[in-house]
């Protein structure tokens, strides 16, 4: 095992930062819930790789990892239902239309 | 005899000594040894695919009282290559406004999902691919890639009909995946482990299919739904739509597919025999004896190995040539409301058993899971009856029409 | 430069390349399969890092179930089959440079600490890590109650998108 | 291990709180919640039990485990779980009961068939007319409270459970106090009947009786040793100590805990004087209420005195002379023996008969008791249980057999009064044997039913210790017992039809026999597991292996008595002559008026209830009216209440006109109200209502602090 840790954390920042930019740019909503995914996983490396270089015995990293696939199973199905249902009611799914909120 | 006992180490560390005298570096040895022996293993199952097209028609054949190929070659063993040469020379079709890439990926997606199963089929306790320690569940990850393939290809073939076989396909996959992985947990907790090398040993004493039948049927079950064939081949249903996902397909494209899908189901059938048959061993115990011991050597195991699994591939057969294809919402009700519960019970059963019945003399442990699982069945037959008298007497309400056919039936 | 390295960058290679594909391609559906070729280089490391079974869970649970449900909201909420016209806000460059920013801060703290450049030990002698995955995740003195209410989490989640998108209501 | 026992009682628990809350519309999935619950305790049961098998001596090491509960100055008062040879035992039978017991009802409450066309709540159900094959009759409805019957009796299994695991005397009275409260609820279970209401106050106030006194007992043993885990008070040196401090009336203290403990088993397992509760208690649901009052509820009682006999016989060796608590124990149960049996030979209601006779097989335990035939007691309390468990479930199957015709047409013969039956042994087959076997075994029928073994080893200690005047009651209650046994017997089941009903009666769902033919086979089987060595010819060909069991229970095990003739021909000579005569008297007797036994004093049960009517009640329900209600109640209590009210009503007038009106509507409420809008419409303008502005903008500033932070703080 010759790789720093600091590559893996390096590659988890890029893709992070790539899932945010996603997040903040795109036009549709889905697209917004990918750049989601992206990010989510960034996490996911990080914990991963720090459970494997400071403390592999104790499985704290890989238990929340575990439980960060579960949120995002969870975030991605609500999220999915509720653009679906906003699709139907307003036939878009471009984030910006969808400012009923604004005053 | 090295070669005998230990084949695929003795050829490894031949290439390696033969490669090293080459002047190769250590490492790149490995790689290429690894690639070599992927290479290979790929080779074996479509090989073996080219033969189950042939078992497979043969065998159809055989169901409808044919005879099936017979002309070309002693028993028309020769028949699958001229398929083979057949699909390759058709035009290969891509539809107008389909998404080429996608178009493509679908196919190799399908066969790929097959082969990588293949990565941890135990052949025997020398010969196999990787002994994973989470291979259970790897075999789930490989499904997921089949659905993926499926739906790809699906909608990327812009055909209405292509994509309502792949939603279909997917609706059935992503459901009977359910069953399959609460079923896949009672083999990992009998044999306390999920490396399918460790289920094999586990099973060398007595079959798990005999600790938990319900369990080998529940799987068998699920497998055939996630192969998507009869009856619940949902997914090509020809007289609704016309071929289901891979309408828009033609040539080596479509082989890829049917292709695949034989591999499926013979690979099935090797994880049935894996999980449920002792795989490559299973003999009770028989091996240990002096004169039975030429049974550990890993030819003959694999032979046994092959075997098993073409009688599952054959079991699967059997059920698709002689069952009528069922609804839709009939396939998901079944498995929603029947096939799940069911799996969770026995499940729990089998957790619940293996750790109260731990202490008794074997004989009573085998007992009580196959009695448990006898008892759980029949308890499940009679709630099945109930309900089903209940939804008659329902029907007789509703026409007394049908009540009267139902009285001349009885 | 070894082995391992080659092949670490190779699928960092890989994740970053498709990472910017989803951020990037204008067909959605394309930007979904991306994600899949992403979330396939994570399992990749996952399994370098010696996780075998975050890996298998990875393509299990985000190919096989996010990744279909991606591609299943894509077909289920568009007209015709390719997207077309930008898929980028006007304002795009305004993500972008906070991207950067932040990419830039990050990577500035990680070099800056010199503890990061450590490389990992190698994997203790007999040390089951699923057996301590399995029963870290069910005793009571470990993690028990954090994977409970997740899984509540994700009944809940499931009823609500049951609910959620169900057409038929009022 | 441990933890296991501790959930033993649960599972009935949650059953009867989801039930009442949330599935009382729903008759199939109440009962199967039920069911269930008690299928999973008896799962429990019997991993438990087998797990007891295994352990060698398993007296000395039990299972059992204790949490500390409430501090009491510097000691804690511990509550805990333990099963030891004798609970274990009963465990047994209480799983197997309870279990039997929760299937037989759901056929007895006729589950499945349509509702009653004028049932009401609190009345059993009426049946409903229906038309097949287009002639209209009646057939049995369901009982319109089936979900509430299914919670109760799973509380009552709760509170069975949890006096059974519970290894202090604490818990032990919670769960006896629930079941008190359970045997309320299910004789009032048809509250619409006047006689069930009463039967159900009866039943409640007598036991309480008897509870009073137990709970002073247990204030006495904790005052005593400061503890009340059993554990604690039987340690060798406590009883010694408890033995040699004199108490009041010339007795030890542990004479008087005794006494007292004693008296709450009077109550609950209806020894006399306090006796009059049970019969009336068939009121309940038939037979189900009745099964548990007898074979669970009751066994609690001498469950409780056995539990505590190291106590009892503290300062006793076997051997020695009887003191006094003992005696005393060992009269009541030999008088109730007698005087249940002489009541219960001129009872015709089918079920009385049967309570009569549990009242005097408990009184058969409690003088084993008494005479320090501990073994015994315990033998007769496990076969008891379950051979009462059966015949209860078989007459409930008879009546259940009988309202068939008196449903189908409107003549209202009285489906209990066994004068009204006979010759059922061709209409209800099953029910038939496995009531004949019942029988066979409550009169103690030799070397095959359970009963003759219990019983003759009850004989034995007598005869064997030299009580001989407790030997001879046994034995005549022994011989009534058989003869109305077979009484019973030859009047419901042989002979000739003698009304309409008995003669279309027709057999029960399997819900009902099924669990007949469970109990049956313990009824036969239980027996052999404690067949003494020394028995002619059997002996020894299987180990005594009870007696070895729950003998160990004691800090030595006690010696079995040698064997001797005379109890053994004893038991032969009235089991089986009372059978005879009683088939031989009853075999041609038609109608009550042939029955010589029809006496008024035993008929009336030798007047008890009006006795007790005119000693206690009446004077109660007057106090109750001239002095309670007219004085107290109306004149001073309402007083206080009525100025109470008035000022208050005052205090409301100030607050609203001085407080409430002025400073907090128009101050606080309208002021704030005003401030909130203008600065709303003021912030309005932020809000652009678009996801991704707001994240970027929260992203902005996230960035912006991150470098403030490290600039400013991290970096020096």
């Amino acid at each position: 095992m010759s790789i720093p840790l600091s590559w893996y954390l390096i590659l988890a920042a890029a893709l992070f930062s790539i899932g945010l930019f996603g997040v903040l740019s795109r036009k549709n909503a889905i697209a917004i819930l990918l750049g989601v995914e992206l990010m989510l996983n960034a996490v996911n490396i990080n914990l991963v790789a720090f459970w494997r270089y400071l403390d592999p015995v104790n499985m704290a990293g890989q238990v929340f990892a575990v439980i960060v696939f579960a949120v995002a199973a969870a975030e991605v199905a609500v999220g999915l239902a509720l653009i679906i249902s906003v699709y139907r009611r307003r036939k878009t799914v471009v984030a910006d239309e969808i400012d009923l909120m604004k005053w | 005899m090295m070669f005998l006992n230990d084949p695929i180490n003795f050829i490894a560390g031949w290439m390696r000594d033969l490669l090293t005298g080459w002047g190769l570096s250590n490492g790149l040895t490995t790689v290429i040894i690894y690639f070599i022996g992927i290479t290979v293993l790929i080779v074996f199952a479509m090989v073996l695919d080219i033969l189950l097209v042939w078992v497979e028609r043969k065998v159809v054949a055989r169901f409808q009282d044919r005879i099936g190929p017979n002309r070309i070659g002693p028993f028309g063993l020769i028949q699958p290559f001229a398929d083979i040469i057949k699909l390759i020379i058709k035009e290969d079709i891509t539809p107008a406004g389909a998404d080429k890439l996608l178009f493509n990926l679908g196919p190799v997606l399908a066969i790929a999902s097959v082969i990588i199963l293949w990565a941890i089929l135990p052949l025997s306790s020398k010969i196999f691919g990787v002994d994973l320690n989470v291979a259970v569940l790897y075999l789930v990850a490989a499904g997921a890639l089949g659905t993926l393939s499926i739906i790809v290809g699906g909608w990327a073939s812009n055909n209405k009909y292509a994509l309502l076989g792949a939603f279909r396909m997917v609706a059935n996959m992503i459901s009977y995946e359910i069953p399959m992985v609460v079923v896949l947990l009672i083999p990992t907790i009998l044999a306390d482990s999920m490396s399918v090398q460790k289920i094999t040993q586990a099973q060398s004493g007595i079959w798990f299919a005999i600790l938990s039948p319900l369990a080998l049927i529940i799987f068998l079950i699920s497998a055939i739904a996630e192969l998507g064939r009869s009856p619940f081949d949902l997914n090509e249903a020809e007289s609704e739509i016309v071929a289901g996902f891979h309408i828009e397909y033609s040539g080596m494209k479509f082989g890829l597919f049917y292709a695949g899908e034989l591999l499926h189901a013979f690979t099935f059938g090797g994880f049935m025999a894996v999980l449920f048959f002792g795989g490559y061993g299973g003999f009770f115990g028989l091996e240990k004896i002096g004169f039975f011991s030429w049974l550990n050597n890993p030819f003959v195991q694999a032979v046994v190995f092959l075997a098993k699994a073409m009688f599952g591939y054959w079991v699967i057969m059997w059920i698709k040539y002689s069952m009528p294809r069922i609804r839709i919402d009939h396939m998901l009700a079944f498995n929603w409301k029947f096939l799940t519960p069911l799996a969770l019970v026995v499940l729990v059963n089998t957790a619940v058993l293996s750790k109260v019945l731990a202490g008794l003399p074997n004989w009573g442990y085998v007992l009580g899971m196959f009695f448990s699982n006898i008892v759980i069945g029949f308890i499940t037959v009679e709630i099945l009856r109930a309900y089903g008298r209940k939804q008659r007497k329902a029907e007789a309400k509703l026409s007394p029409q049908s009540a009267q056919n139902q009285e001349q039936a009885a | 430069m070894t082995a391992d390295q080659i092949i670490f960058l190779l699928c960092a290679a890989l994740i970053i390349v498709s990472a910017l594909m989803v951020v990037t391609t204008r067909k959605l559906i394309h930007a979904a399969l991306w994600l899949v070729a992403a979330l396939f280089g994570v399992a990749i490391l996952y399994v370098i890092l010696q996780a075998g079974f975050l890996a298998v869970v990875q393509v299990v649970v985000y190919i096989g179930a996010i990744a279909i449900l991606f591609i299943f909201a894509v077909m289920l909420t568009r007209r015709e089959m390719l997207d077309k016209g930008a898929q980028t806000r006007s304002n795009w460059w305004l993500p972008a440079l906070l991207g950067l920013l932040i990419l830039a801060g990050l990577i500035f703290l990680i070099i800056g600490q010199p503890a990061f450049g450590r490389t990992a030990a190698a994997m203790p002698e007999g040390v089951d890590t699923l057996r301590n995955l399995g029963t870290a995740l069910v005793s009571p003195d470990a993690f028990v109650l954090p994977f409970e209410v997740a899984s509540i989490l994700l009944l809940a989640a499931l009823v609500g998108a049951v609910y959620v998108a169900s057409g038929n209501k009022e | 291990m441990t933890t296991l026992i501790w959930l033993l009682p649960l599972p009935p628990l949650l059953a009867f709180f989801v039930i009442l809350l949330f599935t009382n519309k729903r008759k199939a999935l109440s009962h199967g919640i039920a069911v269930g619950a008690a299928g999973l305790s008896w799962l429990g049961s019997m991993i438990i039990f087998i797990r007891a098998l295994g352990v060698e001596e398993f007296g000395k090491h039990v299972f059992g485990s204790s949490i500390n509960w409430l501090p009491t100055g510097s000691t804690w008062l511990k509550v805990g779980v333990q099963i030891d040879p004798l609970s274990a035992a009963v465990v047994f039978f209480v799983a197997w009961t309870v279990l039997a017991i929760f299937v037989y009802s759901i056929g007895y409450h006729n589950f499945g068939q349509p509702k009653g066309d004028h049932d009401v709540a609190g009345l059993p159900p009426h049946g409903t007319t229906i038309t097949e094959h287009g002639h209209k009759h009646t057939v049995p409805s369901i009982e319109p409270m089936y979900s509430r019957f299914f919670a109760f009796i799973s509380l009552f299994a709760f509170g069975m459970y949890t006096l059974v695991v519970s290894d202090n005397l604490l818990t032990l009275f919670v769960g006896w106090e629930i079941m008190g409260l359970c045997s309320y609820l299910l004789i009032g279970f048809w509250f619409g009947k006047p006689s069930a209401r009463d039967a159900a106050v009866k039943a409640f106030m007598t036991t309480r009786i008897g509870d009073v006194f137990m709970l002073l007992g247990i204030a006495f043993v904790y005052s005593f040793t400061g503890s009340l885990s059993f554990s604690e008070i039987f340690k060798p040196e406590m009883l010694q100590a408890l033995a040699s401090t004199p108490a009041f009336f010339g007795l030890s203290a542990a004479g008087i805990i005794g006494l007292l403990l004693f008296i709450g088993t009077v109550g609950k397992s209806a020894q006399w004087p306090l006796h009059v509760w049970l019969p009336d208690a068939m009121e309940g649901p038939t037979p189900v209420s009745a099964m548990i009052h007898a074979a669970t509820m009751v066994s609690a009682g001498v469950y409780m005195v056995i539990r505590m006999f190291p106590l009892i016989s503290a300062g006793w060796t076997e051997g020695m002379p009887l003191n006094t608590t003992m005696s005393v124990i060992a009269f009541i149960g030999a008088f109730t023996a007698l005087f249940a049996a002489t009541i219960a030979v001129a009872q015709n209601d089918i079920k009385r008969v049967l309570a009569y006779s549990t009242i005097s097989q408990l009184g058969f335990m409690i003088a084993a008791l008494g005479i320090g035939a501990y073994v015994a007691a315990a033998f007769h309390l496990v076969t008891h249980a379950f051979f009462k468990a059966l015949l209860f479930l078989g007459s409930g199957s008879v009546i259940h057999g009988m309202e068939h015709w008196v449903l189908h047409t409107d003549d209202h013969v009285d489906p209990q009064d066994m004068f009204n039956m006979g010759g059922l042994r061709k209409k209800m087959p099953i029910t038939f044997w496995t009531f004949l076997i019942g029988g066979f075994a409550l009169s103690g029928f030799p070397v095959l039913t359970a009963g003759f073994w219990s019983k003759d080893e009850i004989f034995a200690e007598a005869f064997g210790n030299g009580h001989l005047v407790v030997f001879v009651v046994l034995a005549m209650a022994a011989f009534l017992t058989a003869f109305y046994t077979m009484r019973q017997i030859t009047l419901t089941f042989f002979g000739e039809p003698r009304t309409k009903a008995a003669e279309h009666a027709s057999e029960t769902p399997w819900t009902m026999t099924v669990p007949l033919i469970v109990l049956a086979i313990f009824a036969v089987g239980y027996g052999w597991v404690g067949i003494p060595e020394h028995f002619p010819g059997l002996g020894g060909l299987i180990p005594n292996w009870f007696h070895e069991f729950v003998g160990g229970t004691l800090a030595e095990l006690p010696k079995a008595v040698e064997f001797s003739w005379v109890p053994l021909i004893t038991s032969l000579c009235v089991a089986l002559g009372g059978l005879f005569f009683g088939w031989l008297v009853y075999h041609k007797v038609k109608s009550p008026k042939q029955d010589f036994l029809q006496i008024p004093v035993l008929k009336n049960k030798w007047y008890f209830d009006e006795i007790y009517n005119f000693v206690f009640v009446k004077p109660a329900s007057w106090i109750a009216e001239k002095f309670t209600s007219l004085y107290m109640d109306q004149t001073v209590i309402d007083g206080l209440l009525h100025s109470v009210a008035r000022f208050s009503l005052f205090l409301g007038h100030v607050f609203r006109n001085y407080f409430d009106k002025p400073i907090i509507n128009e101050f606080l409420g309208d002021g704030t109200g005003n401030l909130v809008k203008a600065s709303g419409s003021g912030l309005r303008k932020i809000q652009a209502g678009r996801i991704q502005y707001y994240m970027v903008v929260s992203m902005v500033v996230l960035v912006l602090f991150a470098v403030m932070y490290y600039f400013l703080i991290g970096g020096m």
